[in-house]
């Protein structure tokens, strides 16, 4: 069994890895079995995990779960084309309860954390040993304040990028564009790590090159 | 009518799960929904997975271009199916979990779905090279800022950050590359996410109240 | 939604009640208790080993559902000796006048001297006892009068939450109703979103179809949201222009609901009938599986213009690239940030975060949709001077210790908080 | 012979970026097949040919380290497997350094995931470095494995304030309230520290906002060095420490190894990696340095 999955599993590696020389039969092949069995994977957890496991084992506890299986139902009414706007509801119950319950998340988590987190004092004689040990906070804490300040004058929508005002917003461009940097340079190490996964298993428990 | 009773659902919806954080009764409103939107996703599916299962046999039906490949989609999806609603070769009993080890839907996991996602994955390691060499490009000022911030966290996430600026000081250690970096995702990273991330929650709470008032309504359809 | 409301109710409340129990028993714990275990020769057969906690209360748990008694108590004057042989405490409980049962147990003597109850109901009446426990023996406390956990309608906790909601969507609905009054708002070019009726047209000469990708998450995450508000509008367009659009898609309900988006498009449009449905089709929910789908339409079906927005992962970058192999235009947008450098680097466009948000208002030109993103630039003023204020209030008060500044600052810090 | 083979395959790389670089400069078109092939050889090589750097913990990784080293004895330790196999590679590393110096430490430790996925990697971790390693140690009375609970965050919602009402038993079907460990814990709240293990959603930031602020519980987290950014913004208020992609494993694992000699001889997959890694990144260094000077040329040509 172990040995047909290492076969199977390079046979699969190899095919996805041959789409980067072109599009061919070997890669069709892959993502065809792929999209089938994930596709198919992905019933099986729906059906055990939330139908199942979410509803069957929990409708007793809460009634209050069969709201969610006629807005369910309500969905497959779409297939009955007369009353097929009716599924238009369980949407529109999608929409408003993400907006609802994002709005708040967000105005909590992105706003109010994030602003509150940016007060700090500049200087303090109160944080660490004094003034001359802190050039370098300072120095931080005044990159992070000018940053932050700027940056959200870069997503000002109501005053065109002019003047003062322009120099301000290309300053927090500046640092959103650091941000992406370090985002990139921070990434690239984690995608190399996949790939010398994919490598690990083809060299080592395929081919059995390394000891 | 056909719009006006979608638009009153989402509205009320809406409306509820603001205030319910602020009314502690109702604080577990917001888990309730996301069990109905996990249940209403089962049913969605027969939604995607009939229109899969659709596209492909008439791929087969009308013998379209690449129709053969539709038959391992088809049989790859009906096996992995199978192997799940019967817990085929499963070691346990009916009742025991899905994905217990020795079964066909686990094997199905380990054997196809786990290398071909890895792979699928990794690809992105060529993508970040050619990526790297063709599009990282020092064009105006402020692509400049993204290669030298990109470029100094390469560095100081490999071992030659500290190879190379060991030399400098203590006393302004900043200057070594392995701490330049983490100042760099410590200070101006820290700041730009921060524009970024309070813009995307203003961003958010304008359009969730779009949403909820009805001024954006494209997402419903027309009145037909 | 319900973190917000946990980590508001936890602290201030608890802390009130131990130190309030710690003032009350302050007295009681200087006269009476001391003589007794001074009393006690170490020689002596005595059985007491340690005295009981004294000054046990409960009281009800602030702006909850009537579901949590906070307990606290004046740890056993043993503890403080250096041979205690207090190893723990033990809560009992009795419901409704009932009998007494073992709550809980708490060997960490050190630190704790509360304890709160979450397993209580609205409508009944709890009372408590604890007692100090030793390796021989337990030693009980008084008994606390029977209570009844209240249930609050309002969390008076989160009155600045409430303030700030209602100041962000209020400047947001006025900005609304002023547009509606036909005042002109103006807002600035945004880049990537005058390029879209280019990249539509660049198709339809090519004669090649536009690929759109929604992202990899369900209806509920709201950069989905985002991304079906776009469609509308680059769907209209669409529709003017005859163009194909082809729009594979990893969950059932944003096909569902897309479908729902593009045919009310083309109705718009005035094109009901060029509508069908294999615009947009469902293909795995495995997030791989559908890079590797989308990947062969994208080198098959070589689309002259790809959309990327909403929220997107790893795949961020094998799309995109493969996009630009196969020379298409691409206009990118997400809310996450780690993916963005990915899309600036291989796409013609990109939107930033709060821009992909911003889009559909945008290019709607409508007056009322303009006028909510006035109403967001509100927000971000608020958060500019709040910022500004708050570091400069800050400084002063660190360094200088200036009065005024230090109380501005404490209210910001209050404000600015969800704890 | 394996010298041989790492000074070969450096010739190599290098005479191929000097390669690329002189076709660059004489503005000529290098096929991305082509640097697909580089960055492969730049993996592979040092895989067959191992290469090893020498590692320092910086601060962010320290510090999680010391607290862990800190907390005394018998201290109760969460941790939580939320990836699944592709992220393995680079999260596993982590989570088993972790799960050895806790347990190392005589900590009690609880494991579970949150990703379906991340149920077998946590059972590999079990089987294979904590029942080798630690023999003497019991299974409900040092440490427990209470397995997956689907839900995502309302899974963390839950146990925030209940913990047994989510995973009321553990993943041999125990019920959680007849183990030792759980005579003391009722909820995230009676941990003394969570690690977070993971990389996407629900992981780390999740466990930071819904259960580490809310329940005032100091939290590690490990992730992919992809979102190691974004957890920044929490370090040090409400983040203890975090080990960010191999690197971080790799640092954890060297500090590991210096404290407790015993973990210098076990495989140090994070280390290993480090290898690959850092041919890799020097080649996609070359290739922007190389991209960029190619673009100066050309415009210089062009003006």
């Amino acid at each position: 069994m172990d040995h047909v999955s290492v076969w199977l599993g390079a046979f699969l590696t190899l095919g996805i890895l041959s789409f980067l020389y072109k599009d061919n039969p070997w890669y069709k092949l892959c993502e065809a079995i792929f999209v089938g069995a994930s596709a198919g994977y992905w019933v099986i957890v729906l059906w055990w995990d939330n139908l199942v496991g979410k509803f069957y084992e929990g409708v007793g506890d809460d009634p209050a779960l069969w709201v969610g299986m006629i807005l369910g139902v309500l969905m497959l009414v779409r297939l009955i084309p007369k009353v097929g706007w009716i599924s238009r509801w369980p949407l529109a119950f999608i929409v408003g309860a993400t907006s609802g319950f994002w709005m708040m998340n967000y105005l909590g988590s992105n706003i109010i954390e994030q602003v509150g987190a940016t007060i700090m004092p500049l200087l303090s004689t109160q944080v660490g040993a004094g003034f001359d040990a802190g050039v370098w906070m300072i120095l931080s804490r005044l990159v992070v304040f000018v940053g932050t300040f700027t940056g959200l004058v870069y997503f000002f929508f109501s005053k065109e990028h002019k003047g003062a005002f322009g120099t301000t917003a290309r300053v927090g461009i500046f640092f959103i564009m650091i941000t992406f940097g370090a985002s990139f340079g921070y990434t690239v190490m984690s995608r190399m790590s996949l790939l010398i996964g994919r490598i690990d298993f083809i060299l080592g428990d395929w081919l059995g090159l390394i000891n | 009518m056909r719009q006006t009773i979608p638009l009153f659902i989402t509205f009320f919806i809406g409306i509820l799960l603001i205030i319910a954080v602020f009314i502690p009764p109702f604080g577990e409103l917001g888990e309730t929904f996301t069990l109905f939107f996990d249940i209403m996703a089962v049913f969605a599916f027969f939604l995607g997975g009939g229109n899969l299962l659709r596209v492909h046999i008439n791929k087969l039906r009308n013998k379209k271009p690449d129709w053969p490949y539709s038959i391992v989609t088809l049989s790859g999806f009906g096996l992995m199916l199978a192997a799940g609603l019967f817990k085929i070769n499963n070691p346990g009993d009916i009742a025991a979990a899905v994905d217990t080890a020795g079964s066909l839907f686990y094997f199905m996991f380990h054997a196809a779905m786990v290398p071909l996602g890895s792979t699928m994955y990794s690809l992105l390691a060529f993508f970040v090279a050619s990526a790297s060499y063709r599009a990282f490009r020092a064009k105006n000022r402020e692509a400049t800022l993204l290669l030298i911030a990109a470029f100094i966290i390469l560095l100081g996430r490999t071992p030659f950050g500290m190879y190379i600026s060991g030399w400098i000081p203590d006393e302004v250690s900043l200057f070594q590359i392995p701490n330049l970096a983490v100042w760099i995702m410590n200070s101006p990273n820290l700041a730009g996410q921060r524009a970024i991330m309070i813009g995307i929650g203003l961003g958010v709470i304008s359009m969730s109240l779009r949403l909820i008032l009805g001024i954006e309504r494209s997402y419903l359809g027309g009145d037909k | 939604m319900s973190y917000h409301s946990r980590r508001c109710l936890r602290s201030l409340p608890t802390i009130t009640a131990i130190v309030s129990c710690l003032l009350l028993a302050l007295p009681f714990y200087a006269s009476g208790q001391e003589p007794v275990t001074d009393s006690v020769p170490a020689d002596t057969a005595v059985v007491i080993e340690a005295a009981p906690p004294t000054t046990v209360l409960s009281s009800d748990h602030k702006y909850d559902d009537g579901d949590q008694i906070n307990l606290s108590w004046v740890p056993s004057i043993d503890e403080t000796l250096k041979d205690s042989k207090v190893i723990g405490y033990k809560i009992y409980r009795a419901e409704d006048g009932g009998e007494f049962e073992l709550l809980a147990e708490i060997p960490d003597v050190d630190t704790t001297n509360a304890y709160a109850d979450q397993e209580v109901e609205h409508g009944h009446k709890y009372a408590y006892y604890v007692a100090s426990v030793t390796e021989t023996g337990e030693y009980a406390s008084l008994e606390t009068m029977p209570l009844e956990p209240e249930r609050e309608w309002l969390d008076l906790n989160k009155a600045y939450l409430f303030i700030m909601a209602l100041i962000i969507s209020g400047a947001v609905i006025i900005y609304v109703e002023t547009a509606k009054r036909g005042k002109e708002l103006f807002v600035r070019k945004i880049a990537g979103l005058e390029a879209i009726d280019d990249a539509v047209g660049r198709a339809t000469e090519m004669g090649r179809p536009v690929l759109f990708i929604p992202g990899i998450h369900d209806m509920d995450d709201v950069q989905t949201l985002a991304a079906l508000t776009i469609l509308g509008r680059v769907a209209r367009t669409i529709a003017d222009y005859d163009t194909k659009i082809f729009m594979p898609v990893s969950r059932s309900l944003v096909m569902t609901a897309a479908r729902e988006t593009i045919k009310s498009s083309y109705q718009a449009a005035g094109r009901p009938d060029a509508y069908n449905d294999d615009m947009v089709n469902y293909v795995t929910d495995e997030q791989f599986g559908y890079v590797a789908a989308v990947d062969g339409i994208m080198v098959r079906e070589k689309p002259a213009t790809v959309f990327l927005l909403g929220a997107f992962f790893a795949e961020s970058l094998i799309l995109a690239e493969t996009g630009n192999s196969v020379g298409a235009i691409q206009i990118a947008g997400t809310a996450r940030p780690a993916q963005l450098p990915f899309f600036i680097a291989a796409c013609d466009f990109t939107l930033i975060g709060e821009e992909l948000f911003a889009a559909s208002a945008y290019l709607s030109g409508e007056p009322r949709q303009l006028g909510s993103l006035k109403g967001q630039d509100v927000g971000k003023a608020i958060a500019m001077v709040v910022i500004i204020g708050g570091v400069a209030t800050a400084t002063l008060a660190g360094a200088w210790q200036m009065g005024f500044a230090e109380s501005i600052h404490g209210w910001l810090m209050e404000v600015f908080s969800t704890n | 012979m394996e010298n041989l083979g790492v000074i070969i395959s450096l010739i190599i790389i290098f005479g191929g970026l000097a390669w690329l670089f002189w076709r660059s400069v004489q503005g000529r078109e290098v096929e991305r097949r082509i640097i697909f092939v580089f960055i492969f050889v730049a993996v592979a090589a040092p895989i067959l040919f191992p290469i090893t750097f020498e590692e320092k913990a910086t601060p962010v990784v320290k510090s999680l380290f010391d607290k862990i080293e800190s907390l005394p004895e018998k201290s109760k330790v969460l941790i939580s497997f939320d990836y699944d196999p592709a992220m393995q590679p680079e999260v596993q590393p982590m989570a088993n350094a972790l799960s050895r110096h806790c347990l190392e430490k005589g900590h009690t430790v609880v494991f579970m995931c949150l990703w379906a996925t991340g149920q077998s990697l946590l059972t590999a971790t079990l089987e294979s470095v904590i029942k080798p390693e630690f023999p003497e140690l019991v299974d409900g009375t040092d440490y427990i494995s209470v397995g997956y609970k689907a839900g995502n965050e309302g899974v963390l919602n839950v146990i925030v304030s209940d913990f047994i009402r989510m995973f009321p038993t553990d993943i041999n079907g125990t019920p959680l309230d007849s183990t030792v460990i759980f005579q003391d814990i009722k909820s995230c709240a009676d941990f003394d520290l969570i690690l977070a293990v993971g990389g996407g959603r629900p992981g780390p930031k999740e466990w930071v906002l819904f259960v580490g602020d809310p329940a005032k519980v100091p939290i590690g987290v490990g992730v992919a060095a992809v979102v190691a950014p974004q957890l920044y913004p929490y370090y040090p208020r409400q983040v203890v420490g975090i080990l960010g992609g191999v690197k971080g494993a790799a640092e954890y694992e060297t500090e590991l190894a210096a404290a407790h000699p015993r973990f210098d001889e076990v495989d140090k997959p994070g280390l290993r990696m480090m290898g690959p890694q850092t041919l890799a990144h020097m080649v996609i260094m070359a290739f922007i340095v190389i991209g960029n000077i190619a673009m100066f040329r050309a415009r210089r040509k062009a003006e």
